[in-house]
């Protein structure tokens, strides 16, 4: 099964034209936001680009990212990458189950051993060795070390793979973790987001696929070209903000103008992401456009950063009952330091001596 | 002859003069309590006043000094003090209220309110029992006024 | 001195503390402003003499004895405990660099009432040992004989026959059920003997009785210059006691400063209960007799004229339209100085400064604040109301050069005084 | 499968042609640096519109905007891909839309002529052969 | 730690001990004024010691003419940094939004364009507030520490608001938290130095106020 045509000779083969090669090359590069200077060299690479062998594993997860992906109506071009590379193993999409289903994985394994594309979405549940999700009896522990071991690149989906996501949220039961946080010494990339945007995914294996390599990452390992901007930083209500005009419930009429949504919650100042531009169900929309604030769902930890529904600038804890336990405590302590002071004073003015002017002796 | 018999002739005496007879008068009265006090800068100042040519600023100088005098002399707030040790401090208030111009305004005359300084400067060394010390400065300055106005009228003044 | 008196002067100034202390010095931002309001900075331009570095120790005791976070700070040694060393720097800045005038509280923002504290500092201090020689001595006076100048009674005596002689008026001592009761300060017995003649003669002329007490005639309280409420209020109760044994209805307190406040409104809370007579000062006196149509005067000064407000009868006293409706009585020629009322400068003399000898240079330094509002405004005569004023305005001219006559009110309307014919007044 | 635009649902769009957000005034500052920059090195330029961050009714004011020009021209590979002049000429408008015509990718090329229509060097070499091949068959010969 | 966890500790436990230690902090030092307690005046007044009392504490906002001809730019200064203070605080949006969220209480904001500008002044005038501490004779003699800590500790909240909302400096989710932490620094130290000025003015201004206002003298 295994192919070793270049994906320019396969486009050939399928009767698609230079023009249609090059409309290919500008969207692949737009779908990857890169900038479209770069159609050139992302040309150059298609023409040579190996077909990798992709092992997708799901652990602790929701399927929302599966789902994401494959609900993305990917135009042909995305159908088109996933003709070119071998999906061996996805245990929900793939037609095999059971030992025959492991059976595939093994050999796609070891016929790519060291370069074939792990994607991992799901967080990995440590605690109780790891008990609390397995496939085919195999803890998602044991299989994502024994899979990674031999993978080029490992791409965790989501930001359950990729932080721990809601599984990983206070007080986090079955100890869920991140792929980075097991996996080290193995060039990891995480497409956070709950989910992440589909074409984001796309683009993201499209660069992969390309180029060969993972993109330029940030300091929490996911690739700049999405993730480099905060959703506030390219955000159409942003003018909005500069003036303050804000949505103060839902419905108001500042929310029917499409103001800021800021004192509704909005977390897109501290959330990187892509959903700005990129939007969602082909760049119709996104959240905040929806007329609901971002919730941060890139982040890691957003499901413990506060309320939803809490400005940015409203801290996160109840202040009342600190209000009260402060309040009651200085009090307690003004009145303890109180007491103790009348009492200084009132010794004073018993032990005070009528002062007469010999007293006054100078010195 | 003009006599003046009492204090109310005495101050209508006084208060027809003009301001330089005034002054002059007015010395004349703090000549005769002048030996309460040892400071001799009134003497000189004095003698200013008495001289008709003095010029303005011989009197605003003579002022000066008298009133240069009047402050040595003051009990200091808050020192330990005599009252009969205030007699010099009287003399050299009249001896200033003499040479200066009068702070009171129109109502009494100069020299009626330095002949009650002169009066205050006795005052002050009459014993509870010796009433006459005060009485001869009464008197005494009764007696100086008459002179002056006759020595006047005997010049031809009126 | 033994450590002993440092020991009392530190607990008698913690004695002192209360919550209105406490709150002044929660608030002090250390602006400056105090500074900008105070004659002898401003005109020593020394740092030293800012108001609020005035009670610095009395803000460290309250820090370390009444504050939890000054307690901690105090027994880790992150604050020093005032000592001896303190008492010697600080006695120069709280006796002879404030004359208790009372611009720095009015100016502060955050509204400290920075005079009353040095006025409180001074408690501790003086028990201390650390009062100026001048002030312990007129303390003395005051106490043991009844006056802080030494003058006794035989003196007022003598007084009164020269009015008797002169005036022919009566200036009884001792008169029972009496309208008002007079007191006098030394300085007005022993500078200005004019003020009881001028008593006298508007007294008599608005028709109203009034007596001296031969027990109680002194105005002034040492006490609460040299800052000792007991001496203080043992000083008061002598007026008190005079004052309701003879039945009197009104006590009037003369051209004095600190005499007003001392009496009126320091003096119940010194002896514990309010009078059952009132106090007014003498200018509010005359005000009333001015209202009341009994005060007829004739004639006006034309000297261009200026009025001195002491800072005890405007700022801590209220006393700032008398003088002007009584001048309007004998001058049209009135103008106020730039800064005057409630914001006046103050002569420099007060709150004891004029009897602590070792404060004389500074004294003089200070009046050159005086001098400039004069030789700003530029007057012929400069009038009063308070006699210690009178002597510190007249000296400090006097070394300037300038040749302003000072006069108190009260004298200058005496003189204006219309002469009821045959009515008493000249025999 | 009936399509996302396909559901009627009326989205309340800004207040008609020019979007309160003020979005478009820059991209048409940036078009017009293009320009400049064609007209001055010859250098083309390509503004992926997908990038930019456009309220609903942004981009239809956008294009309201920039207008029709004279040339429209349609490419018929991997779907249809529309190329239309605006009414500024050297500006063009290229929509990539899928084989399904969802847009894959709205972009403004300022240039002298958009890449899509000039023809790919190596086509030529393949037109020779395949012109060679018809002249060189039977059908050719009889019919020239 | 990630400058989210850096920004959640912030919002979350950060703000929970600043504000213990505020409250906790005013609390003790009102009391340990109030404890002092005050004697009662017998003197015999003139007017009422509640209306001088609250009349103080509006009319003494203002400065005497005599002393602000002395000092003016320093008052002026005093107005600026004060005035821009409070103004950013109570009257941008978000921090309107805190306390909306917090307390309940709701009004409106400036625009924050506005505010920004407002931001700026303030800093400037804290600037120039400590180079008028450093350079007048009775500011450098009465200065100590804690007027010096209390001066930082005002200036960073405004500095880093105003790098935060501007994106300047650090990423704005760690310059956000940064803000805040800043302003917990504020609330940490308030209780014990110079600001607890910002509750006790009042009193102050009331005591002398009640005095000037029983015995009848302008205060």
């Amino acid at each position: 099964m295994k192919d070793d045509q270049t994906l320019g000779e396969r486009l050939r083969e399928s009767g698609i034209s230079r023009r249609g090669f090059l409309k290919f090359c500008a969207t692949t590069a737009s779908m990857m936001a890169l900038p479209p200077s770069m159609v050139p060299a992302i040309a150059a690479a298609l023409e040579t680009a190996r077909r990798p062998s992709v092992i997708w594993l799901s652990f602790q997860e929701c399927t929302g990212c599966t789902e994401s992906l494959t609900r993305s109506h990917a135009p042909t071009v995305e159908g088109l990458i996933f003709d070119h590379i071998s999906l061996d193993y996805h245990h929900t999409l793939q037609a095999a189950s059971g030992e025959a289903a492991e059976e595939a994985r093994r050999i796609a394994m070891e016929e790519n051993h060291g370069n074939y594309l792990l994607i991992v979405d799901g967080s990995i549940p440590q605690k109780d060795g790891g008990v609390y999700s397995t496939i085919a009896g195999i803890t998602n522990l044991a299989m994502l070390e024994e899979v990674a071991e031999g993978a080029a690149a490992i791409v965790a989906i989501g930001t359950c793979a990729a932080y721990g996501g809601l599984p990983h949220a206070n007080p986090n039961p079955t100890g869920a973790a991140s792929v980075s946080d097991i996996i080290s010494g193995k060039p990891i990339l995480n497409v956070s987001g709950c989910p992440p945007i589909p074409t984001v995914i796309t683009g993201v294996l499209a660069h992969y696929l390309t180029f060969g390599t993972l993109p330029e990452l940030d300091h929490l390992g996911r690739p700049k070209a999405f993730f480099g901007n905060s959703i506030h930083d390219r955000c159409y209500r942003r003018p909005f903000y500069e003036r303050g005009q804000f949505a103060e419930t839902f419905d108001d009429e500042g929310a029917r103008k499409g103001w800021c949504l800021f004192k509704l919650g909005c977390k897109g100042p501290t959330t990187y992401n892509a959903c700005a531009t990129e939007k969602w169900n082909q760049h119709t929309s996104f959240p905040i456009q929806a007329g609901h604030g971002c919730i941060g769902c890139s982040e890691p930890d957003f499901w413990d950063r506060g309320g939803f529904y809490d400005a940015l600038s409203v801290p996160t804890d109840d202040a009342g009952n600190i209000l009260l336990g402060a309040a009651v405590a200085g009090a307690a302590a003004g009145a303890a330091v109180g007491l103790m002071n009348r009492k200084k004073q009132n010794t004073d003015t018993r032990a005070h001596e009528k002062v007469t002017v010999d007293d006054l002796n100078g010195d | 002859m003009r006599t003046i018999e009492n204090d109310d002739d005495l101050r209508a005496a006084l208060t027809q003069m003009d301001v330089t007879d005034q002054r002059h008068v007015a010395a004349l009265f703090v000549e005769d309590v002048l030996e309460y006090t040892h400071d001799s800068r009134l003497r000189h100042a004095l003698s200013v006043v008495i001289r008709a040519d003095a010029s303005e600023a011989e009197l605003k100088a003579a002022h000066r000094t008298a009133r240069a005098a009047a402050l040595d002399a003051h009990a200091r707030c808050g020192a330990d003090s005599d009252w009969s040790d205030q007699s010099p401090y009287f003399v050299a208030r009249a001896a200033e209220a003499a040479t200066g111009k009068n702070a009171k305004g129109t109502s009494s005359t100069l020299a009626w309110l330095v002949a009650m300084q002169c009066r205050m400067a006795t005052c002050c060394l009459a014993s509870e029992t010796d009433q006459e010390s005060e009485e001869n400065t009464c008197s005494a300055q009764r007696r100086i006024a008459a002179e002056f106005i006759n020595s006047r009228k005997d010049n031809g003044h009126e | 001195m033994s450590s002993a008196s440092i020991e009392k002067g530190i607990r008698m100034i913690r004695e002192q503390i209360d919550a209105p202390i406490a709150s002044f010095f929660s608030s002090c931002v250390h602006c400056g402003m105090c500074a900008d309001a105070c004659h002898f900075y401003v005109q020593t331009g020394d740092p030293r003499y800012t108001p609020i570095n005035k009670v610095e120790p009395m803000r460290r005791i309250w820090e370390q004895e009444y504050t939890l976070w000054g307690r901690i700070k105090a027994t880790l040694g992150l604050s020093r405990k005032v000592n001896a060393q303190d008492f010697e720097a600080w006695e120069e800045l709280v006796y002879d660099g404030c004359s208790l005038c009372g611009r720095c509280s009015l100016v502060c923002p955050v509204g400290n009432d920075i005079s009353d504290m040095i006025r409180k500092i001074r408690e501790g201090f003086a028990v201390a040992g650390h009062a100026p020689e001048g002030l312990v001595g007129a303390t003395r006076r005051a106490v043991e004989i009844g006056s802080p100048m030494g003058v006794r009674l035989s003196a007022l005596e003598a007084q009164i026959r020269h009015l008797k002689h002169d005036t022919g008026l009566d200036a009884p001592l001792d008169q029972a059920g009496a309208d008002y009761l007079v007191l006098l300060s030394s300085m007005e017995i022993m500078n200005f003997p004019e003020y009881l003649e001028a008593i006298a003669r508007i007294m008599q002329q608005a028709g109203k009785t009034w007596t001296i007490s031969s027990r109680a005639f002194e105005a002034t309280n040492s006490g609460v210059q040299i800052g000792v409420s007991d001496i203080a209020a043992e000083l008061v109760q002598r007026v008190v006691d005079a004052a309701e044994e003879l039945g009197v209805k009104t006590v009037i307190s003369p051209e004095c400063g600190h005499a007003y406040t001392a009496i009126r409104f320091e003096g119940p809370n010194l002896i514990g209960r309010p009078y059952n007579f009132r106090v007014q000062h003498i200018l509010e006196v005359l005000e009333e007799f001015r209202q009341q149509g009994l005060l007829k005067t004739k004639g006006k000064e034309t000297d261009r004229m200026t009025f001195h407000d002491p800072c005890q009868l405007v700022r801590k006293g209220g006393v700032i339209e008398a003088p002007r409706n009584l001048l309007g009585m004998v001058t049209d020629s009135f103008v106020e100085m730039r800064d005057h009322a409630e914001m006046n400068w103050c002569c420099g003399g007060g709150g004891g400064v004029s009897a602590n000898e070792r404060a004389d240079e500074l004294k003089s330094k200070a009046f050159n604040q005086k001098k400039s509002q004069l030789d700003e405004l530029g007057v012929d005569t400069l009038v009063t109301a308070c006699a210690n004023c009178r002597i510190t305005l007249e000296e400090g001219l006097e070394r300037n050069d300038m040749d302003i006559p000072v006069i108190g009110l009260t004298e200058m309307l005496a003189d204006h005084l219309v002469e009821e014919p045959g009515k008493g007044g000249e025999t | 499968m009936s399509r996302l635009q396909d559901i009627p649902i009326q989205v309340l769009d800004g207040q008609g042609g020019q979007s309160e957000t003020g979005n478009v005034a820059p991209v048409l500052h940036e078009i017009r640096h293009a320009l400049a920059r064609l007209a001055s090195t010859g250098e083309s330029t390509s503004i992926d519109l997908s990038a930019i961050p456009f309220a609903p009714g942004d981009e239809a004011a956008l294009f309201g905007l920039l207008g029709q020009g004279e040339v429209s021209a349609v490419v018929n590979a991997l779907g249809e891909t529309r190329i239309e002049e605006t009414t500024y000429p050297g500006v063009w408008l290229v929509t990539h839309r899928s084989p399904q015509e969802t847009v894959l990718s709205t972009q403004i090329e300022i240039t002298r002529t958009p890449s899509l229509l000039s023809t790919p060097a190596e086509d030529l070499s393949d037109a020779l052969d395949a012109l060679d091949h018809y002249l060189s068959s039977p059908t050719a010969q009889e019919s020239a | 730690m990630t400058a989210d966890a850096f920004l959640s500790f912030a919002r979350g436990t950060g703000f929970d001990w600043a504000l213990t230690i505020f409250v906790f902090g005013m609390l003790l030092r009102l009391f340990e004024v109030l404890s002092l307690g005050r004697k009662p005046d017998l003197s015999e007044g003139r007017g009422s010691g509640v209306q001088g009392g609250l009349k103080t504490i509006v009319t003494r906002t203002l400065p005497r003419a005599a002393v602000f001809a002395r000092e003016p730019v320093r008052i002026i200064n005093g107005y600026v940094f004060h005035i821009g203070f409070l103004a950013v605080l109570f009257l941008y949006e978000p921090h309107i939004e805190l306390f909306d969220a917090k307390m309940g209480l709701s009004w409106p904001g400036l625009p924050t364009g506005i505010i920004n500008a407002l931001g700026v002044l303030t800093i400037f005038s804290l600037l120039l507030a400590l180079a008028l501490r450093l350079t007048s004779p009775v500011l450098k003699f009465l200065s100590t520490g804690s007027d010096y800590l209390a001066w930082l500790v005002t200036l960073l909240p405004v500095l880093t608001g105003y790098l935060a909302y501007n994106h300047m400096l650090l990423p704005y989710t760690a310059m956000l938290a940064v803000h805040i932490l800043s302003v917990e620094l504020l609330m940490v130290v308030a209780p014990f130095t110079k600001l607890t000025h910002m509750f006790s003015f009042m009193l102050a201004r009331w005591y002398q106020g009640y005095r000037a206002g029983h015995r009848g003298v302008e205060s």
